[in-house]
Formats: C-alpha cells, structure tokens, sequence
C-alpha cells in the first residue's frame, strides 16, 4: 500500500490495468482431491495465483501440551514457495506467514465442528506456488475446499475475496500492480450461510462510506467463490462416484 | 474439571450482565478504562512512552540507528516494530523467539503507524540508496490486564511523538531534531462476548470473547487499519456499528494523548 | 502388535513375488513407472518443471538472481539447492528446518547437476571477483509415492533447461536468454528388498528396501554421481548391475524429457 | 575495561564524573509489588539504570527432564530491553546475558529454601529498561525483593554492588563511562545476615591490595542496599496493611 | 570435484603429489579406548585427518518418540573441530555433516545387533580435530572401532576407503589436492566378512571400467583398514589384561 | 533412592577426611593435578595446543582471518573465543548450540586472555578501520574429569603462544611471523566443600563442591579475571586466601608452560 507510482491503474472508461471493471474478480479455478497422501486436498488458481492445499486429521497432536481436552485443535501452515515470487523467498516462515496462518486458522475453527475431536489437531498446510496478490484469502479459500475434502465435520465452508482502494475508487480483489500502488486492500472472508465475518484486515485509508462499499463488494464476490468451492467438492464426489461404478 | 465448572458458570453471569448493558467493573460497554500516558521513561531510547490502560502497562522505545535503505525505496527511512510478550507482563508468556501473538501484536501496531503515514519515511533518508535512518519500534508490556492492542499502538504513537532524531551521533556538534509525526491513528480494540460487543475489552472479558476487531482511525475519521481476531464472527452490521464507534472513541483517546504530550512539553499539532 | 503381524505378511509376500520377479503393481523388476514432465508451470520462476512418477508429484522451481561469488571461484556463478519435504506431501513429513532426509534429497540433486557440468557456471559471471548469478534450484514434492530422489533430479533438469536468465532485470531493455543446460546427467534409483533389486521403488517397496542406491548418469553413459542409503548392504556384483541397467534406463528417461520438452518448446540439444 | 580515553575519570579532589566520591554508591530506590500479574515484583532506579523483576512460583517445571526430585530449581532470565542502550540491543538472549543469568540464579538458590519445594520451578525474570553500567548487581538486587515479594520463603536477601579501579583508584558502584574506560571492575553479591559471597566476578587489573580494600567496599555497600531492599518491602507490607483496614 | 589447476597431480613415473603410488593408501593408525568418561573412545591418523570418536549406549533415549519399539538407534554425530580447516569452521552442523551423519550411521546400523536393544540409543559422536580429505572415511572407521570398545555386540567392523579419479587416472585414497581438483571421488564401507558394501558415494566424471577398477581398489583398501581396526582393538585388550595382572 | 544414600554416604566421607586436610586421590588440598602441555597438536590451526590435567583433557586451537573491526575501535583485532561441550568429554553433555555452561566457559577464558593484554589487538590491525585480523580461540574438551577453566585457560594461552600471524596467505612470497604474547595469566580454580578449599577438584570434588572460585593471575602477582561459580558461598576470609593460593600456583603452573613451551621450540620470554 502506498507506493507511489506513474501508471495509471485505472483508465478513464473505469477499466484496470489487466482488463477488469471495477467490481470484477479475477477467474477462479479449484479443483479438490488432487493429492494421493493427504487426507483432503485442492488446487486453486485465482488469476496468477496459484496455491495448492492438504489438510490431515483430526490426528494427534505432538507435542502433547498443545492438546485441548474439549475440542480439536487447527493448525494453518501459509508458505510460500521460494519460486512463488519475483525476489526468491527464503524458506521457512516469516512473520507475514505466521500472522496470516494464525487468523487463518482462527477463521477455519469457525466452522468446523472441533468439539468433536477433543485432544486432536487438524493440520492445515497451503503453499502458494505463484503469487500475485491476495494470496491469503486463495489460500484459506483453497485450505476450506481441502479440509471438506478430507471429510471433517463442517457447519460451512469459508470463502474469501479482498476488495479494497485504487485511485480513489472501490475496487474488488486487488492485483499486484494496484496492491503495490493502491491506497487500501482490505481481505475479508465468510461463512456464506450465516454471513458472518470470520476474517477480516485492513490497512491503508478509507472513509467509512468506502469501507461500506467495501464490503458490500467483497461480501458479494465471497458468494460467487462460495458456489465456485461448492462445484470443485460437487465435481470430486461425481469422479468418486463413477470409480465407484467402475 | 470443577475448574471448568466455574469458569463456564462465571461466563453465563458475565453475559447475562452484558446483556443488560453491564460490565462487572461497572463500565458502560462503549467505555475505556481510565488510560495513563508518560512519556520519555527511558534516556537511553530516541523516544519512549508508557502507557497504562487499566492495570494493563506497556512500555515503548523508539530506538533510531543509521542503515542501509531497501533496494525498492532508496529514497525512504527503514521501520521495524517487535513485541516482546516477556513473562514479566503474564504467567503464560513465555520466554524464547516471538510466538504468533507477538508477532500479530507488533505487525498491527506496525501497520497502523506505516499504513497511515504517521512518519514521513522520505524525511529519514539521509544519502539516496545509500543511508537512511532506520526507525526500531520495541513494544515491551509489563503488565498485561487485556488490550494490548490499544496500548501497544497509542504507546508507539506517544514514542515517536516525543522521539529526537539524534543527528549528533553522525555529525560532532549537530542538533537532534523532533521526529515529525503527521498523522495520528488511534487503535480501538472491541469484542464480542456472546450478542454483546464490548470495547476496550479487560483480561476476564478477552477470555470470554468470541471475536476480536480493532480498528484504527486518523484525527480526520477516516479507517486506516483493520484486524480481526479469534475464531467468532461478527456480522456485517456490527462491524459497521464498531468502526463508527471506534472514530469517537479514538478521538476522545487522541485528546487524552494530545493533553498528556503538552503537560509533558512534547510537540503536539495544532 | 496386530499391526506389525500384518505389514510383517506383507513384507514376506511381497519378497515372495519379487523372488519370482513380479511386483506388486504389474511392473518388471527394472521397470519405471511411467512419467509425466511439465514445464514452465509457475510463471514467477525463472524456470520450472512439474515431474509425476507414477503417484509421486514434483515441482521444481529455478530462481535466479544476482550475488557475489565465492572468494575461491571470483568468475563462477553460484548454485544453491534446496529441498522442502512439506507435510503436503505425505503426511509424516514436518514442517520446520529442514531435516536430514530433505537435507539429503537437495545435496544428492545438487551433486547430479553440480558435478556433471549440466551448467556452465563460467557463463554465469557478470563482474569477475563481483557480481555473478545465483542460480537457487528448490525442490517442492507435494505427492509422495516413492523415489524423490529421480523425479527432484529429473525435475530439476527439466527446470533448468526451461530457465531464462533474467537480463532484462540488470538493464532495461536487455533482453533474457535461456540459460545454457550442456550435459543430462539422469539418476535412476534401485532398491533391493530381501535378494531383488526393484527400479523406480514405489512408497510400498522403500517401505520394504533394505538398501538404496541412485546413480547418476549422463548422455555417454558415464557415472557422475552416486548415492547409497538405507542401513542394508549391497554385493560388489550388485553394485556393477545396478549402475549398468541404470544406463540403459537412463537413456530412456533422457528420450522421454527431451521429448517433453520438445512438445513445449523447450530448447533440447541436437 | 581497558578502553582508552582522554576524559580524567576522577578529579583532584578525587570527585568522580558524576560528581560522586570514591565509596560513594549512585542513589538507589526500590519498589516492591508494582505488577499485577506476576507473583511477586520489583522496579528498581540505580543511577540511570532501570529495571524490572517479576517472579512466577513455586510452578510446575517444564519440560519435565528440568525437574530436580528434592528440590525447587531456580531459572533466573536477565534480559536488556531493545531501548535500554544506546545502540539498539536485538531481543533475545545472548552469550552475555546467559552468564549473567547462570551465576544469579546460583546467587539466588543460596538464600531460598528450595527444599521446600521438590519438582518445580521459581522462575526470575529480569529486564532492565534502561542501563548504564552495573546492571547485573541492579537486577540482582531487585530479583531479590521480587522473590521475597512473592511470598518465597528466603533465609535472607542477596544484596549486589559492584567496586573497581579507575585511575588506579579503588572505587564503588561504576558509572558507563568508569566502566568503559577504567581498569578493573568487580561485582559481588552477599547475603547479609551472614556477609557470605555468593556472587563474585572481576576483570582488569587489581593488585591483593586493592582486591581487598575493592572487596570491603562493596560489602559495605551491599550492606546499604539491604536496608533500601528490606525498606522496600516494608512499604509494600504496610500498603497492603492499609487496603486491608480499608 | 571438477575444480582447475595448473599442479601436475601424478608424474610422469605414476607418482603422487604425495609421493604415493595409484593404489597406495595413505599410513593409518588407530588407537581404541583412548578416554576415560566415554563408553568407548577410538583416536585416529590418517595421513593428515586427526579424528576422535566417542561411543556411548546402549541408553536412554531422550526425546522419546524417536525410541524404536523392537530395536536400538544408532545417532552418529559427524563434526569437524572450528580449527580442523584451513577457513575456521562455524560450530555445529550443517548440510554436510548432517548427510555425513545419516550416511554414517545407516553403515553402522548394519553390523550393531539393534534388535538386542529395543527403545535405547546407540551414539556416536566423531570430531574431525584436522582434515585433509577423506574425512567421512576416517571417521566412520574409528567410529567402528569406537564402537566395538564400547563392548557393544556387532556382527563384525566397518572399514572404509575412498578411490577416485585424478589425471585420468584411479586413484586410491585422495589427498586435498587431489580432492580439489581431481576428476572423481569415490567413498567406500564395507563390512568386511561378508564384502557388503554398506556406504557409498561418488560425484565426479567416471567411466563404467573407472568405477570397477576404482570398486576393486576402495574394498581391498578396506580390508587393509580392518587389519589396523583389529590391532588397535587387540592392542587395547592386551593393555586391560597387564593392567589386571597388574 | 538407594544410589542417592550412597552418594550422600560418600559425600560425608570425602568431607570427613577433606576436613583431616586430605583428598581421595592422595593430593594435599592446594595441589594440582600433573599436568601436560602440547604444542601445535594440529596443523590446520595457526595455533594449538592440548592441555591434560589430570584425566581432564582439552584441545585449544587458534585461528586467525583478516575481517572488519568493530566501529569503536577500528585499529584493534578481534577476538572470539567459543568452547564446545561435545558428548565426546563426558556422557551429560549435549550436541546443540552451546549452553550456559559452554558460554561461561568461553567468556571466563575470554576475559582472562582479553582483559589481561596478553595479546596487543592494536598489532593485529592491517587497515585502520577495514582490515583487522579475527582470532578465534576454540576450546574442545575431549575427556572431562573437572576443572575445565583451568585446562581451556591454559590451553588458549599455550595456543596463542604457539601461533603464527598467517601473513603468507594475505601476500604471495611473505612470512607468517609469531603473534606476540605480552601476558601469561593463569587461572587456578578452587572449590569449596563442606568447610574446606581444594584446588584444581577433580569430577568427584566438583560434585560435591558447594561453591567454586577461579582466580585469574599475572606474573606479577597481580589479579586479572575473577569468577565465583554454585550456589553457596565464600566468606571474605576464604575469597581472600585463595586469591593468594592462586597466585603461588599460577606461578608454579606458569613455569611448566614455559618448560613445555622451551621444550617444544616455542618462543618465552626472557
């Protein structure tokens, strides 16, 4: 946020540097269960963004004093991979990784029924593959998919989008160029059933009219991920199903 | 077990009192506790401050040192905050590298001060892509009563408020110079105990939320950071509510910290 | 216990076929599984492959930048390999610094290419003595069904001779070429289980293996490379029979990745 | 020590650069019970050194493999705050701040019944705010208090001062710059009711002679500081006396 | 490997830098049960590699889940002393030594009766105190000395030798020079009653003949070792049996 | 529980006979162990040395680099000294990043040498303010049966008197010359058990010890480094005479350093 820069991010006709209208998310592709080890997994493209996801459990938890007596313990693991950015990223985590995995998490226990795996953990690990922004809210979008995937108990799935500020203007789902020079990005993420936020930041500037418009948009592009996680679950049970015929 | 028993119990009671718009320590629930700001408690920082909401007591340091700028802003001074949650301010805070609540505390503090341009970093450089002054913001809780958040981001504010650039170190005979800050963000911490939202929320009532949103506002109203927490949610409109609150909060805390800068002769806008 | 007595059943029928020289999945004792290389797959690298034998699923990620060489070598570009066994891949795998296993799959990789010469490393200075490209090789399973060592080794030629040295990011305007791959070192990994040696061992026969041995060769069927593992011994004879056959699937591997990468428009020597 | 320097450290009239004869100790004050959370706690001001003590215990020992079967162990963490000097000091510890821990901790064990509490910790942790010279014998002297605080069973107090040599001079209680440029300097520690050392350390160069008018100087000194410590905690009783009457 | 130099390696007579022949080892002594507290000590000299192993065990592992339920774990710990190298070596470990390390005691494991000690450690901890190429292959060769000084059941030693390619040539045992800028190299276990290989490496450039006749070389080198690995143990038995008469 | 009585046993008894003025192995209270010292025991190092104190066995080896000095004084070399506690001397120590007692280990032995001017660091600069040399002390026990300060302070100093300035790799053609060596402090430690002081305790007597002292002296007499280590503690009395013990010893273990050193063609003064 707040770089400064010559280019112009949006042109006088409200069309954005890669083509898009204003309240325009960027295509969206998942695909669940692509993995053979893991307990659930998927595959997410979100524009250049590619994230792929694997969640175990509910399992035991090591070490030991991490375990709750009353519910299931969720760990979230953000990484990205050293290839998945301009300037090779170092491996391990960082504190951008640590501080995304923990509201990450946070978000994801919202909706998985814990409660009923006391002294568990259910590990969720997402590595982003390519980055170009708005990769924590592919990823939890991704990790949800992989955590219904593997068949744990869920009251609903999470989806996220970002919305955010760009030249004065209201834009969804930010790309590189207008997270690097736009005014504000603000990810958010829901339970589409009930609505409720279970994720949201923010930083850069924004009036309380624009943070409204904000998440009005956002909000909105959460539904359309949300049908678009439905369908990668949908198509998933369907290849079963016909293994299973097979 | 029986442990469990009580604590579950005590839960009901609180939420049964916020349900009737009581807190146990008699607050209103848009209320803060009585906040207390000192500013340069220690010498050997460029700027400090403590602060105390509450019991809960936070110490500042803005420490400055000349380094190298990053390759992609030749032209901008260098900011890095960090939390130490040392076990002095809580028994469960441990010693050894900073765990995930540190790093969330120290991130959004550091995004509050960085996002809002509080600090004109162009003004920290002092040879392009060769020097710069580079800014440490250490936040050092010594007491931890809940909302570390608040008194975290108004400590780091009232640290740089009072922070000297200390160009005598470069140049024999150079004067330090105030640290121009120009904007003042206020971070508001609310919670979310049962239907109830609760603001500046103290340690009983941290344990009890189910979800966390501090909101940052500058003197003009306007939001310049956001961060949720815990595994609740909140629905649309309480957010709303809670920004809207948060702007007349964080205006009347800005005064407190305003009126506790003069009294202590440090600059203040206006 | 119960446990132990089954996987101990399996354990001796399954030696029991391969004594007949079957395996469990239908293929020959030297046989591969079949194999699958994608190039280019992430666009932020500056090359990069996707290899799946059989199950197991490899992305190799070539990044490049620009450093300082080593004292000892002022005029050779610098390679670093690394390998990060995630839990994505399988689920014993740890999060954390890298352990011995993963330690072992970036160095064994990083011999194949280092010592045959697959890279012209002299090619890489910019300033003897200053500047020079490091060229960073990382290894990412996210499958694992056996045998990381040959699809990593595999992966990371076919990511290497899919790279372009990014040029354009020294001098505008230049333009980025592909970096130079002049020798195709191939390792081919054997297991022996009870008296059989097995190629390519899927996750259910190196649960079996006794010992592991991968050997690097290249296109004049020369050895640039070897790598036992796994506490069992190997016969002098099985040695010499290992690195033969080697060769030969050596070739066919090679077939297949120029073949590959001939279909995605990848530079392929001939 | 051994620094080199044109400032005359000590004057004609053998007035130190801060003003303070050669016995005389920096102005000590001392207060107990000043946190919430901690069991028991310190603030201390010694000259321009500020520091803060707080104690846990007797608590539960982890990991396990630390517990001793017939007695409590005493961890002791000396840490400098990042703005306690003037070149930004990175958290954590260090070889430093290791030492001092280990040898303070072996202080403290010498005065608390540790007997008494078989299989758990007492756990010190020691963070100076703000520093200029002598530190260890400061954070020392407040860990003390804070144990007593706490409510520990001690047969005694440690008391800390530090003696040295500046301008081949024996002095008390070294200021920043005497330390940097002096010759030798010497911190001990005692436990009052029996003048036992139970910390001691030195460097520079010290003749026997001046070992010993060094070392008789900074026990009378500790003696000093025992009174202010047991001052201390005599305000904290008498406060507590108060809020109860009330 | 692979590095240039204008040195000739091997003269015109076939003659080492050295002054060694083709298939000429470099002169070994060892000598078992050198230390006092450790279970079982070797002290080694090969050419210039100076090496000490220290074995202790069967015992306790710590931390638990790494016990083995049906057998014992060898940890074969590979250092080199900060001042074994030319450029002083940064203490503890890195990729190399931790390769070294699993490669080590995955050899060892072959001839100690693991199967005697369910849920204990075996470890062996090897310090290069000054190398001079071949390292891995000394210090796994003391090791197995270590080892059996230690009275722990093995079905036999281990003994190791490199070979490799310099000038063209296969050569036996490489010296620094030879390590630096030769063509292969080539190290070698086996244990030695049944001729298994146990351990084996190899990066450089080697024809399928090179690496027979580099094979052949490396084992019978091995064998030679094992006559100096018996001696020092024999010698070693010797001394304890005067010391009882005594 | 039984092996505890029986140590206590034993402790009461080596008290007993300590308080009759005699120890287990025979030696007078303030007497040494025998001790040997070897030079340049390594030929990597710019200097070595192996000290044996009794069974207690450590190797000190020195070694020099040219690198940055520090910003406040840029005319002095530097020097690091660090101790390896490897589970090679003794079954208790631990593989892993040195703990507190390797650390103080290194720093006690770092300040005798340092604080002492045995070396003059200002000859040890190249270019004021660019090029220093580094000394690095690395101290590795090999067999630990008490008394390490003693054995690591000894060795680093019969390390760096056995060391060469390695000039000959800086410039073709010139020659490595011997680092001066202007101090000779020698550590002598004692330990307090029950109402007695032992000198130079074995592993048996550091067990038992309550508290332990190491006194740092010069040749002249004079004391240069001083550190009380255990819980319990020394009276005046006490501190006072072994201070004066210490300097009578040091002169005595002084001399046979520079016996070993003559012996070994090592340059002494006088």
């Amino acid at each position: 946020m707040g770089g400064k820069s010559d280019i112009r991010l949006i042109d006088e006709n409200g069309i954005r540097i890669d083509g898009r209208r204003r309240d325009e998310m960027r295509p969206v592709r998942i695909e669940a269960g692509v993995l053979k080890r893991a307990d659930g997994s998927a595959y997410l493209e979100w524009g250049d963004n590619k994230v792929i996801a694997a969640v175990y459990g509910p399992r035991e938890v090591h070490p030991k004093h991490l375990q709750e007596t009353n519910r299931a313990i969720v760990q979230y693991y953000y990484a990205m991979a050293p290839f998945s950015v301009d300037d090779r990223k170092r491996p391990g985590p960082d504190r951008r990784s640590t501080e995304i995995s923990k509201i990450s998490a946070e978000a994801l226990e919202n909706v998985i029924f814990v409660e009923q795996f006391p002294r568990t953990t259910i590990d969720v690990y997402v590595t982003v593959l390519q980055a170009s922004a708005g990769t924590r809210c592919a990823a939890l979008t991704a990790a949800s998919v992989a955590v219904a995937d593997a068949g744990i108990p869920m009251r609903d799935l999470v989806a996220a989008c970002a919305a955010g500020k760009v030249e004065d203007q209201v834009v969804l789902d930010l790309v590189k160029e207008e997270d690097n020079f736009g005014q504000a990005d603000m990810p958010i993420a829901i339970v589409p059933k009930t609505g409720e936020i279970v994720l949201m930041q923010m930083d850069g500037h924004m009036t309380l009219d624009e943070i409204d418009e904000a998440m009005d948009m956002a909000i909105k592009a959460c539904y359309d991920i949300y049908e678009i996680q439905k369908e990668a679950l949908w198509k998933k049970y369907e290849r079963l199903a016909e293994e299973e015929v097979v | 077990m029986r442990r469990e028993i009580v604590s579950r119990l005590r839960k009901e009671y609180i939420a049964s009192i916020l349900a009737k718009g009581e807190r146990m320590d008699g607050r209103r629930l848009d209320e803060s506790r009585s906040i207390n700001i000192q500013f340069n408690v220690t010498g050997s920082a460029e700027g400090s401050a403590r602060v105390q909401i509450g019991k809960t007591d936070v110490i500042v340091g803005v420490k400055m040192g000349v380094g190298t700028p990053y390759p992609d802003s030749p032209e901008s001074g260098v900011l890095s905050t960090n939390a130490e949650l040392s076990p002095i301010a809580a028994p469960n805070f441990e010693t050894g590298p900073p765990r995930e609540d540190a790093i969330e505390l120290a991130r959004v503090t550091d995004r509050a001060i960085r996002e809002s341009g509080a600090v004109d970093f162009d003004s920290l450089c002092i040879t392009p892509g060769e020097e710069v002054w580079m800014l440490f913001i250490d936040i050092q809780p010594v007491d931890y009563d809940g909302n570390l958040f608040d008194a975290a981001e108004i400590g780091a504010l009232a640290a740089l408020m009072s922070a000297k650039i200390p160009y005598s170190r470069m140049e024999e005979g150079a004067e330090d110079k105030p640290l121009p800050v120009r904007c003042f963000p206020v971070s508001i911490t609310a919670a979310k105990i049962g239907d109830s939202i609760v603001f500046d929320p103290n340690l009983d009532e941290e344990h009890l939320a189910d979800a966390r949103l501090t909101v940052g506002v500058d003197e003009n109203g306007a939001v310049r950071a956001m961060q949720k927490g815990l595994s609740g949610g909140f629905t649309r409109e309480e957010v709303g509510k809670i920004i809207r609150t948060a702007g007349v909060l964080g205006d009347e805390r800005r005064r407190l910290l305003f009126e506790a800068a003069e009294e202590a002769g440090v600059p203040v806008p206006r």
